[in-house]
C-alpha cells in the first residue's frame, strides 16, 4: 500500500471541514464564491472515498491512526467495506443534491447565502465523520455536529420550521444523550472507546446488566435519531418546512447515517449473536418496524402537502430498513443495505422534485399540479421513475430491495412481516399513483382544491436542478439493473461475520 | 436588548477590571500545560471579559469596538491555526496531528509535542472567544419586536 | 443494603437528575422550561462521568512526582470526554435560544399551548 | 401529557437504576475504566508529551481529534446563530 492512499482516509473529513472554515473567510469578500467551494470540498471528499472503496475492497480494512497513537489510546479511523460503502453513498448524493441547490438558495435565503454554504458543508462534514470513524466517543462528536447544523438549517425554512426545529433540537438532545450515556455504560465496564477494542473485551461481560442497558439505549437514542416509528414525531414537520435545498439533503442521507450507526453497534461493538439470542432485540425491532412501515404508509396517504407526504413515506421506508436489520439473516442484512443506497437515490430524487416545483410554481399541495407534465416534462418524468421505485415495480431500485427483505422474512419463516411489505406496497402505490394522477391527467375532477393553477406553457427549471434530478433518476433504474453486481461486489463483504 | 446606562461607577468599574480579567484568561490559556486550564476555559473568560464591555458600554458603543465581520473572522482564523498545525503534520509525511514531526529545533520529540499542543490551545483560545462574543452579540441584538423588543 | 446504597450514591444522584431534566423535557408546557430540563439532563450525564473517574485515594491528573503510579491519579480520561460534552452543551443552549428567539418573534409567546392554538 | 412523561421518566429511571446492579462503586481503583486505557496517560504523560498536566495532553494530543470536533461544534453553534438571527451582510 503506497502512503498517498491511507492519507485519503482523513482527507475525507478534513477536506470539507477546512473548506467550512474557508467559506467565512472568502464569502466576505466574494458572496458568490461559498457555493463554489462547498460544491468543489464535496466533489474532493467523493473522489477520495471512491479511492477508498476501491482501496478497501481490493486490499481488506485499512485503520488510519489519528495522531500516530495506537488505537486504544488514540482515535482511529477504520474502513471496512460497510464504511466504503457508506462514504460513497453519502458523498455522491450529496454532491448532486448541492449541485442543485445553488437556485433553490438564491431564491428562498438570498440573504444567508455564506452562512448557509458553512452549515451545510459542516453538516456533510458531520456525516462523513459519522461513517469513517472507528471510536464511539469521537462519532458522539461527529454526531453532534450533525445535529446542531440540522437544526439550524431547519430552523431557517419557512412558517412553523422554528417550532419543527425546537421540537427536533429537544428530541434530538434525548437521543444523542441516549447515545453518551450508552458509550458511559460501556466504558464504566470495559474502559475503552475504541469499537474494535470493545469487540474484543465485551463477550466476556456479555451477562452483566450494565451491557444490557447500555445496548438498549444506544438503541432508543438512534431510535429517535432516525425516526423510528414511535419516535419519528419531530421528523415530519422538520422535513416540510425546511427549506427545500436542506430537505433534499438531510431526508435521503441523515436517517441513512443513522441507520448505519445502528447497524455499527448492533453487529460491530456487539457480536451479532449477543443481538439475536442473548435478548430478543432483534425479534422486537422487527416487529417496530412493521408497525412502522404500516403506520408511515398510511399516515403518507392522508397527507395532501407533497414534502409532508414525501416525510411520512420516510418514515415507512426507515421502517423496512430496520426490518431487514432486525430479520438478522443474511438476505433481510442484504436487503437493508440495499435498501439504504436505493431510498438515498429515491428520496433525493422525489425531494428534489419538490423542490423544483417549489422554485417553479410555488405549490407543494398535490391537488393543485393539475397537467404540470406540459410545464415541466422531464422533471415529472423522474417524479414517476422515483415514484414507480417507491412502490417496487420491478426494473427500478426499489423492487430489488423489497425482494431481498421478502426473501430474509422467508428465510425467517416469518409470513406476517411479508405480508407487511406487501401490503406497504399497495400503499406506496395508492399515494404515488395520486400524485401522478394529479400531474398526469385532468385537474382532479370535484376536488375543491383542484384549480387550474398552472399555465401549460413549457417552463423547466434551471440546468442546474435539471441534472442531479435526471441523473439520480437514471440512477435509480441503472440500479436497478446492476443490483446484482452491487450485492456480489460491495455488499456481500459488508455483511458482518458469521452471516 | 442591551441599552447604555450613564452609571459612572459602572463603567469605570469595567474599565479597570477588564485588562486584568484579560491577562487572566491569557495566562490559563498559555498555564494550560501545568494547571487546570487551556484553550476553553481561556477562550470563555477572554469572550467573558468582552461580554462585560457590552453589558456596561451598551450594544451601540460596543458595536463600534466589536464588529461581527471581524469576530466570524477571528473564528475561522482559530480554527483554521488548529486545523493548519494538524494538516502541517500531514504535509510533512506523518498521520494527522502527530505533532512530533514538526521541524522545531527542540531536545525532544515530546517538547516538540508539547509545543504543539500549546499552538493549538492558542488557535482554541482565539476561537473560542469570537465565537462565544458572537452568540452573545448575536442573541442580545436580535430585534423580537413588540413592547419587549 | 445501606453499605451498597452508600458505595453507590453518585449513580442515584445522577439517575435522580437525569429523570428531573427528562420529566422537565417532556412533561412542561413552557418551551424555556424544556430548553432548562435539557441542560439539567446533559448535566447529570456529566456528573455521571466525572463520578466514574474518581479512584479513593488518588489526587487531581497533574503531573509532581519522578514515578508516577497509576493508582495515585484520578483517571483524567472522562474529564477529557466531558469538557466535550460541557461544550456541545453550551453549543446547543445557544443554538436552542437562537430558534427560541425566532419562535418568540413569529407567536410572540413561548408557551407551547398558546402556539398550537393560534397554529390552527 | 405529564402523567405520560412521568411514567416514562419513572421507566426510563427504572432500567438504569436496574443497570447500577453490576457497576463498580464509587471511587473503586480496580474498576476497569482506571486499570485499562487511563493508565498510559498517567504514566506516559511527561515522557510522551512533556506536559504535567495530563488532561491537556489526552484532550490536545491523545485524543486530539476530538478536541478539533468540539471546537468544530462550538464554530457551528456561532455560526448558527448568526445564520438564524442576522443576514449576511449584517
Amino acid at each position: 500500500m503506497n502512503t498517498m492512499q491511507p492519507q485519503a482516509v482523513i482527507l475525507i473529513v478534513l477536506i470539507p471541514l477546512m473548506s467550512s472554515y474557508a467559506i467565512p473567510l472568502l464569502g466576505w469578500r466574494w458572496k458568490g464564491s461559498a457555493y463554489f467551494i462547498a460544491l468543489i470540498a464535496i466533489g474532493a471528499s467523493s473522489v477520495c472515498s471512491l479511492l477508498l472503496l476501491w482501496t478497501v475492497l481490493k486490499q481488506g480494512t485499512i485503520h488510519y491512526h489519528l495522531g500516530g497513537w495506537l488505537p486504544p489510546w488514540g482515535i482511529e479511523y477504520v474502513i471496512d467495506p460497510l464504511n466504503g460503502f457508506m462514504g460513497v453513498v453519502v458523498c455522491g448524493i450529496s454532491f448532486l443534491v448541492t449541485l442543485s441547490s445553488k437556485e433553490s438558495v438564491e431564491k428562498e435565503l438570498p440573504e444567508k447565502k455564506v452562512r448557509f454554504y458553512a452549515i451545510y458543508l459542516l453538516l456533510f462534514t458531520g456525516l462523513m465523520g459519522i461513517v469513517v470513524t472507528g471510536d464511539v466517543f469521537n462519532l458522539y462528536v461527529f454526531l453532534e455536529i450533525a445535529s446542531l447544523t440540522a437544526y439550524a438549517l431547519i430552523a431557517i425554512g419557512e412558517d412553523g420550521a422554528p417550532l419543527a426545529s425546537f421540537n427536533y433540537i429537544i428530541m434530538g438532545t434525548i437521543g444523542a444523550c441516549f447515545y453518551l450515556l450508552g458509550v458511559g455504560y460501556l466504558y464504566i465496564v470495559t474502559g475503552s472507546l475504541n469499537i474494535a477494542d470493545l469487540a474484543k473485551l465485551l463477550p466476556p461481560l456479555y451477562h452483566s446488566k450494565v451491557v444490557l442497558i447500555a445496548l438498549a439505549f444506544f438503541l432508543i437514542g438512534t431510535a429517535i435519531k432516525m425516526g423510528l416509528f414511535p419516535l419519528h414525531v419531530w421528523l415530519p414537520d422538520a422535513y416540510t418546512y425546511a427549506p427545500s435545498a436542506v430537505s433534499s439533503f438531510i431526508a435521503p442521507l441523515m436517517t441513512k447515517v443513522m441507520a448505519y450507526i445502528l447497524i455499527r453497534v448492533m453487529f460491530t461493538v456487539f457480536q451479532p449473536s449477543y443481538s439475536i439470542e442473548v435478548i430478543p432485540l432483534t425479534v422486537i425491532l422487527s416487529w417496530v418496524a412493521a408497525v412502522a412501515i404500516i403506520v408511515g404508509s398510511i399516515m403518507a396517504l392522508a397527507q395532501r402537502d407533497l414534502k409532508r407526504m414525501l416525510a411520512y413515506s420516510s418514515v415507512s421506508q426507515i421502517g423496512y430498513i430496520v426490518l431487514g436489520v432486525g430479520l438478522a439473516n443474511k438476505m433481510g442484512l442484504l436487503g437493508a443495505y440495499l435498501h439504504i443506497l436505493n431510498h438515498a437515490f429515491m428520496k433525493g430524487c422525489l425531494f428534489l422534485v419538490a423542490g423544483a416545483l417549489m422554485y417553479r410554481t410555488g405549490m407543494r399541495n398535490i391537488f393543485q399540479l393539475g397537467m404540470i407534465h406540459r410545464k415541466m416534462p422531464f422533471t415529472m418524468g423522474a417524479l414517476v421513475i422515483g415514484a414507480l421505485s417507491m412502490i417496487g415495480i420491478p426494473p427500478t431500485a426499489g423492487f430489488f430491495s423489497k425482494w431481498y427483505l421478502i426473501l430474509g422474512s422467508i428465510e425467517a419463516q416469518n409470513w406476517v412481516f411479508v405480508a407487511v411489505i406487501l401490503a406497504s406496497s399497495l400503499l406506496n402505490a395508492l399515494y404515488f399513483f395520486r400524485v401522478i394522477e394529479n400531474a398526469y391527467f385532468e385537474v382532479s375532477r370535484g376536488h375543491p382544491e383542484g384549480e387550474a393553477l398552472i399555465e401549460p406553457n413549457r417552463e423547466e427549471v434551471p440546468l442546474s436542478m435539471l441534472i442531479p434530478i435526471l441523473v439520480l433518476a437514471a440512477g435509480i433504474l441503472l440500479l436497478g439493473l446492476f443490483n446484482e453486481r452491487i450485492i456480489s461486489g460491495i455488499l456481500i463483504f459488508a455483511l458482518p461475520p458469521g452471516f | 436588548m442591551i441599552i447604555e446606562y450613564e452609571n459612572v461607577i459602572i463603567k469605570t468599574i469595567c474599565r479597570l477590571l477588564i485588562p486584568f480579567i484579560q491577562l487572566f484568561a491569557i495566562y490559563v490559556i498559555m498555564h494550560g500545560h501545568y494547571s487546570p486550564g487551556g484553550g476553553f476555559q481561556g477562550g470563555v473568560i477572554l469572550g467573558a471579559s468582552f461580554i462585560l464591555l457590552v453589558i456596561a458600554y451598551g450594544l451601540e458603543e460596543s458595536r463600534r469596538r466589536i464588529s461581527l465581520k471581524a469576530l466570524t473572522i477571528y473564528a475561522c482564523v482559530g480554527l483554521f491555526i488548529y486545523s493548519g498545525i494538524g494538516a502541517l503534520c500531514l504535509l510533512m509525511g506523518a498521520n494527522y496531528l502527530d505533532y512530533g514531526i514538526l521541524p522545531l529545533p527542540l531536545s525532544s520529540i515530546a517538547t516538540i509535542r508539547a509545543m504543539g499542543i500549546l499552538g493549538i490551545e492558542i488557535g482554541v483560545g482565539i476561537g473560542v472567544m469570537a465565537i462565544m462574543i458572537c452568540i452573545f452579540v448575536g442573541i442580545a441584538s436580535y430585534e423580537t419586536g413588540g413592547e419587549n423588543g | 443494603m445501606v453499605d451498597y446504597l452508600i458505595s453507590k450514591y453518585n449513580y442515584w444522584v445522577y439517575i435522580f437528575l437525569m429523570m428531573l431534566g427528562f420529566y422537565a423535557m417532556m412533561g412542561k408546557r413552557n418551551l424555556v422550561k424544556k430548553l432548562i430540563g435539557m441542560n439539567i439532563f446533559q448535566t447529570a450525564i456529566i456528573l455521571y462521568y466525572i463520578s466514574i473517574g474518581v479512584k479513593k485515594g488518588g489526587t487531581l491528573p497533574i503531573f509532581m512526582e519522578t514515578a508516577p503510579r497509576a493508582a495515585d491519579y484520578i483517571n483524567p480520561l472522562p474529564h477529557v470526554l466531558m469538557l466535550t460534552a460541557i461544550v456541545v452543551a453550551v453549543s446547543t443552549t445557544g443554538v436552542a435560544l437562537a430558534v427560541l428567539l425566532m419562535i418568540y418573534r413569529r407567536y410572540k409567546t413561548l408557551e407551547e399551548n398558546e402556539i398550537l392554538k393560534s397554529i390552527r | 401529557m405529564k402523567i405520560l412523561a412521568f411514567f416514562v421518566a419513572l421507566l426510563t429511571g427504572g432500567l438504569l437504576i436496574y443497570g447500577v446492579g453490576d457497576m463498580p462503586g464509587w471511587g473503586d481503583p480496580n474498576s476497569p475504566p482506571s486499570l485499562h486505557v487511563s493508565p498510559r496517560y498517567i504514566e506516559k504523560t511527561m515522557e510522551e508529551t512533556d506536559t504535567p498536566d495530563m488532561v491537556t495532553s489526552v484532550l490536545a494530543d491523545y485524543r486530539g481529534y476530538d478536541t478539533l470536533g468540539e471546537t468544530t461544534v462550538i464554530f457551528t453553534a456561532g455560526i448558527a446563530c448568526l445564520l438564524l438571527l442576522r443576514r449576511d451582510n449584517q
